[in-house]
């Protein structure tokens, strides 16, 4: 269970050995045609997969350079690619026997996913959140109770998704026997890492045979954003034996340099977190400290081991875009393409804007929009007071 | 070789183990604590070490380190305050009880040193299981510190393994879930502790939401030890502010170390 | 420019020649291959299609009568069909050399569209919206003006869409020579009913392969919204020479026999209303009434033409759906399906439940799930006081 | 056939067409109104039908509807006003200017029957353009009632047609728009005059706009006559409760006509 060092299970003995059961389960269920038939049944049928792939053919143009392809998760049922995993699990789940399910939600976007498939399974689901993030969140814990499932409000720590997910484990421990986790990104124990990329590789297959076909070769480069990492992972893990450079973004919120960010990789040194050796944001003692950035899904303290991994090696680079860069590209991509991105995907768009800039006419970058920015209209609401002061320069 | 832990154990019929956070309510205090424990009849003293994210506690131990961080208590800090509790006569095994992390960012070479600079006889690392432990576990054995290891209700066929394997004394969760207090325990636990002690070749402690006397009357013929922590910090939670007081402090502690004897009662320790 | 009587083009002398102009360009755009190549690659690359066919697997059996399949127009980008037209109209608009458009708007989702649609092609756009539905729908108003389009408050008449329409007709007849209007429902004069409806009827055309394909078989019955109409005539359109029953669902309000409901066919009278003959509510004398509904995309008092004339064939019934009914729809479709409709679509939901129930298993119904409900979601909060008190009967 | 508009129509160089809305801001208010306006030169009367959805028109005129349905008039309620106005001595020709929806409702029949027991001349509907009123525009001429035919900058090709079926005057809008009262009109309604003059065998009439003198006197040589709605219509509106009030009406239906003298003193009727 491990990436390189990184990895592991660093769990209460509790939950070793339903660890192991999902683990076997997970193995036995990619291995069984049936399963993966009804994976991508309902990958097609109720969220709508294969996800388009748009050529952002203004915003290539006005910038001068690579070619730009959006992978669009935007348009998966629920607005994100988290619904991949989150019927992935489900499925799981069902097959061993289990009709409760937990998760843990920041913004609320996995919650939103997870009460979606424990609707559509028929299944009991909690969904742990912050009471900081439910107070900003407000639609979103409506959209979850509308789907059935249960908000705890989770006041211990910084009342966010750090300590909605340590909350999430605490009631796992407590009800493992009949509960399923459904982790929402590639972090956690082991094989919660492999299983998320199993689920969210989905991504990177559509994207490459669609992108082969539309271009006939691979993209020079591609971008996804990374707080987990679980977009990312899905979107680069099945290039990673091409010949293409990769590239993972980061929050950096107020500046690297500042207290004010969630640039994990970037910034941070290894250790564990939620049951997994990783980089993370942490003091000299081995204290998790509190990431920050306007993005509610990259505010995470910790990053996927693969990805700690795939830095070490080198094969994917991972660098960092701040809050105002994010809302810029963000703003970019609306009014130039007519597409509003997810604040966490404009992290992505703000870097891949800075480096298709730089490249030539024949090359191309392919981009994972990971999930629409409908929920993030009213943070900007705030954040662009005013109205709007960017300029359309198309 | 692992001499120190078992020449420091008191010689009982049954182990009392208890637990506090270094450093709640304050890291003098503790020290104080320390002692009331011992005089109390703890055979073994737990020390929490505070944490960020402490994944397998329940609220009051969380509560007890978040006081703690904000006296800036760190495992390295709650090693030396060991050596302290030996300077004013602490004399049982003492346990660091501490998530990896910390451990992790010290470095294990600077934790051996610490260790045997105070006295600090055992490490308890909660997130730490089997399967992940194996080179620490080598190391303490190398360095004399007994590494406690845990079983689960749900550790089944990895019993066996683990009790193998087990140093200083084995651990046993008594139920699923996260450290706390409980008001009754799932008596499933005494079958558990039955199928646990067919392996052991060590003492079997039983801990996680023993709360009061009837639970250790219940408990004491099934093991060989038991663990008391979230109903203990609880006491310090509501002891807080005439523990800091130095005026109060010593009724303070006088009723602490009364509620602990009342909780054990059953097992008075008295020496074989 | 007629179906049957109805339809028409009742505009001010003004506009005669501009829509005479759209008439032409409309025709000669439909026959030629390349506009249509374009059209459909945007509707492919750009927003998604086809859109998905969700066997509605667990409210079929818990109705125990016909299987349910929903049209999944909800995964569109920008969430609903409308989508579909603005594109097409917005590259009409393109070929026509107007880089201008107009759009009125109620709730904002064909707002959302005709801005979204005006970003990607470079062009400026105004959107009229009555100042009472500006108020209801800050949201949606700050999407259009992120997507850089200008939100135009309309104060005349009840501040909604009626004279938002109203207004957007009277801009038009100022600037109809460099301004396109892209009117969001196969309403207004001749060519607007035929042209909306060519740009809707890729829902059905792609529903009905879907269905064939899946079933093997045409649906025993079609059930979709009617406001103006525009989702249901996209539906119905291509399945009109097949033996399928189909029903229009307009909204009861509060009842069709309180004031308060926008039952325009089936409480209605002939009458004209923005340019076209057609069933609306109106008074004795002639004067447009205001209509009701929860749902704003319903809340209109006119009906297509194209809709006024099936009725009077008879080739499809119209009948209605109160605000509670649609609520209740929405909840269940929600709770047993992790699907949140949008309230528009719940009428028609409402309606197949009830159909359904009363149908035989082997039976099919097929419902055009016209929009996503996110917009909804702070409305329902209002109206379901206390939480959710549906009960799962799964 | 088609007698009595032109027998009406007073034998001027230049008509004067004024537009008001029936039952703004009272019924009994646009009687006298009507008078006054008689009084001021004017040739043809416009009487506006208020219509919850006046699509055609600018705010000044949208809210004089408001008014005007606030007091419940309706298509019959505005011609049966058109007969008081006769009693009372109006004897130019008075054209009901409507949408098509309150005629549809009220039916053919009975909008006859009611303008030849009213003594209404003519009909100018702003949403019927030439396709689809050809029905209407053929009862009109059978039932001896002028339909006003509209031509706007836009209908290019469509003039001549319209142009040789129109009856009564042909009514040329200024410019594209609603109604409306506008600063400046745009000099290139010269050239649309011109243009339309060429195919009309009646009179043509601009309107939309204007709005004070230098608007009538840059149009005088250009055409038969000038339709004034909103500058009217917010000469009323400002004179409201003046109009309204028994004490103060008087006096303010003199402010009026002085108004309406002003703009239309460029073209003060004379018989010829």
């Amino acid at each position: 269970g491990r990436f390189g060092e990184f990895g592991g299970k660093f769990v209460p003995e509790t939950l070793m050995q339903p660890l192991e059961e999902i683990e076997i389960a997970l193995k036995e269920a990619l291995e069984d045609d049936a399963f993966k038939k009804e994976y991508f049944d309902i990958l097609k049928e109720y969220s709508g997969r294969p996800t388009a792939l748009t050529y952002a053919e203004n915003v290539s143009k006005s910038l001068g350079g690579a070619k730009i392809y959006l992978k669009r998760e935007d348009l998966n049922h629920t607005g994100a690619h988290k619904i991949n995993n989150a019927i992935g699990q489900a499925l799981l789940a069902k097959r061993m026997g289990k009709k409760k399910i937990i998760a843990e939600t920041g913004a609320g976007q996995h919650g939103v996913a997870s009460a979606t498939v424990a609707a559509r399974f028929g299944m009991e689901c909690k969904v742990f959140m912050g009471e900081e993030d439910i107070a900003r969140q407000k639609l979103n814990v409506f959209r979850m109770q509308l789907l059935g499932a249960e908000v705890i409000p989770v006041s211990s720590g910084n009342k966010t998704l750090k300590d909605a997910t340590n909350e999430a484990i605490r009631y796992w421990v407590s009800n493992c026997t009949d509960h399923f986790y459904i982790i929402g990104s590639v972090v956690g124990p082991h094989p919660y890492p492999k299983m998320v990329r199993d689920f969210q590789r989905v991504i990177g297959d559509e994207a490459r045979s669609q992108f082969l076909e539309r271009e006939g070769k691979l993209p020079t480069k591609i971008v996804a954003c990374v707080g987990g990492g679980s977009n990312s992972i899905g979107m680069f893990y099945p290039f990673l034996e091409d010949q293409v450079e990769m590239i993972g973004v980061e929050a950096a919120g107020k500046g690297v340099d500042s207290d004010l960010h969630a640039a994990t990789i970037t910034k941070g040194t290894k250790g564990v977190i939620h049951g997994s050796l990783t980089y993370l944001l942490q003091d000299e003692y081995g204290q998790i400290t509190e990431p920050y950035s306007i993005s509610a899904g990259l505010d995470y303290p910790g990053v996927g081991p693969e990805h700690a991994y795939l830095a070490d090696t080198g094969r994917v680079k991972y660098e960092s875009v701040t809050d105002a860069q994010a809302i810029e590209a963000l703003q970019r991509l609306t009014i130039e393409e007519g597409i509003i991105p997810a604040i966490e995907s404009a992290h992505a768009l703000a870097k891949t804007f800075e480096i298709a800039a730089m490249m030539k006419p024949d090359e191309t970058i392919l981009v994972c929009l990971s999930g629409r920015g409908d929920k993030d209209v009213h943070s900007l609401m705030e954040v662009i007071e005013g109205g709007i002061e960017y300029e359309h320069n198309v | 070789m692992n001499t120190t832990f078992n020449e420091r154990l008191p010689k009982v019929d049954h182990l009392f183990i208890p637990f506090i956070v270094a450093g709640d309510p304050h890291p003098d205090v503790t020290i104080e604590l320390a002692l009331a424990l011992q005089e109390a009849g703890a055979s073994v003293l737990e020390l929490g070490i505070p944490y960020s994210d402490p994944l397998a506690d329940g609220p009051i131990i969380q509560r007890a380190s978040q006081r703690a961080l904000k006296n800036n208590m760190t495992l390295e800090q709650a090693m030396n305050l060991v050596g302290k509790m030996r300077e004013k006569g602490l004399n049982i095994p003492v346990v660091v009880f501490t998530y990896y992390n910390p451990v992790l960012q010290l470095g294990e070479d600077r934790f051996f040193t610490l260790a045997h600079k105070n006295g600090v006889d055992g490490l308890l690392v909660p997130d730490l299981p089997y399967e992940e432990s194996e080179h620490l576990r080598e190391e303490c054995q190398q360095q004399g510190i007994k590494y406690i290891s845990l079983v689960a209700p749900t550790s089944s066929k990895r019993i066996e393994k683990i009790a193998n394997n087990a140093q200083g004394f084995l651990y046993c969760v008594s139920s699923l879930g996260v450290t706390g207090v409980r008001d009754t325990l799932n008596e499933d636990v005494l079958g558990f502790l039955t199928e646990v002690k067919q392996y052991s070749k060590i003492p079997v402690a039983v801990g996680f939401g023993i709360s009061n006397a009837d639970h250790v009357r219940l408990l004491q013929d099934h093991c060989d030890g038991i663990v008391i922590g979230s109903a203990i910090v609880r006491k310090i939670e509501e002891l807080n502010e005439a523990l800091l007081l130095p005026t109060s402090r010593q009724k303070a502690l006088v009723e602490f170390k009364g509620y602990v004897e009342t909780i054990i009662a059953p097992i008075k320790p008295c020496e074989v």
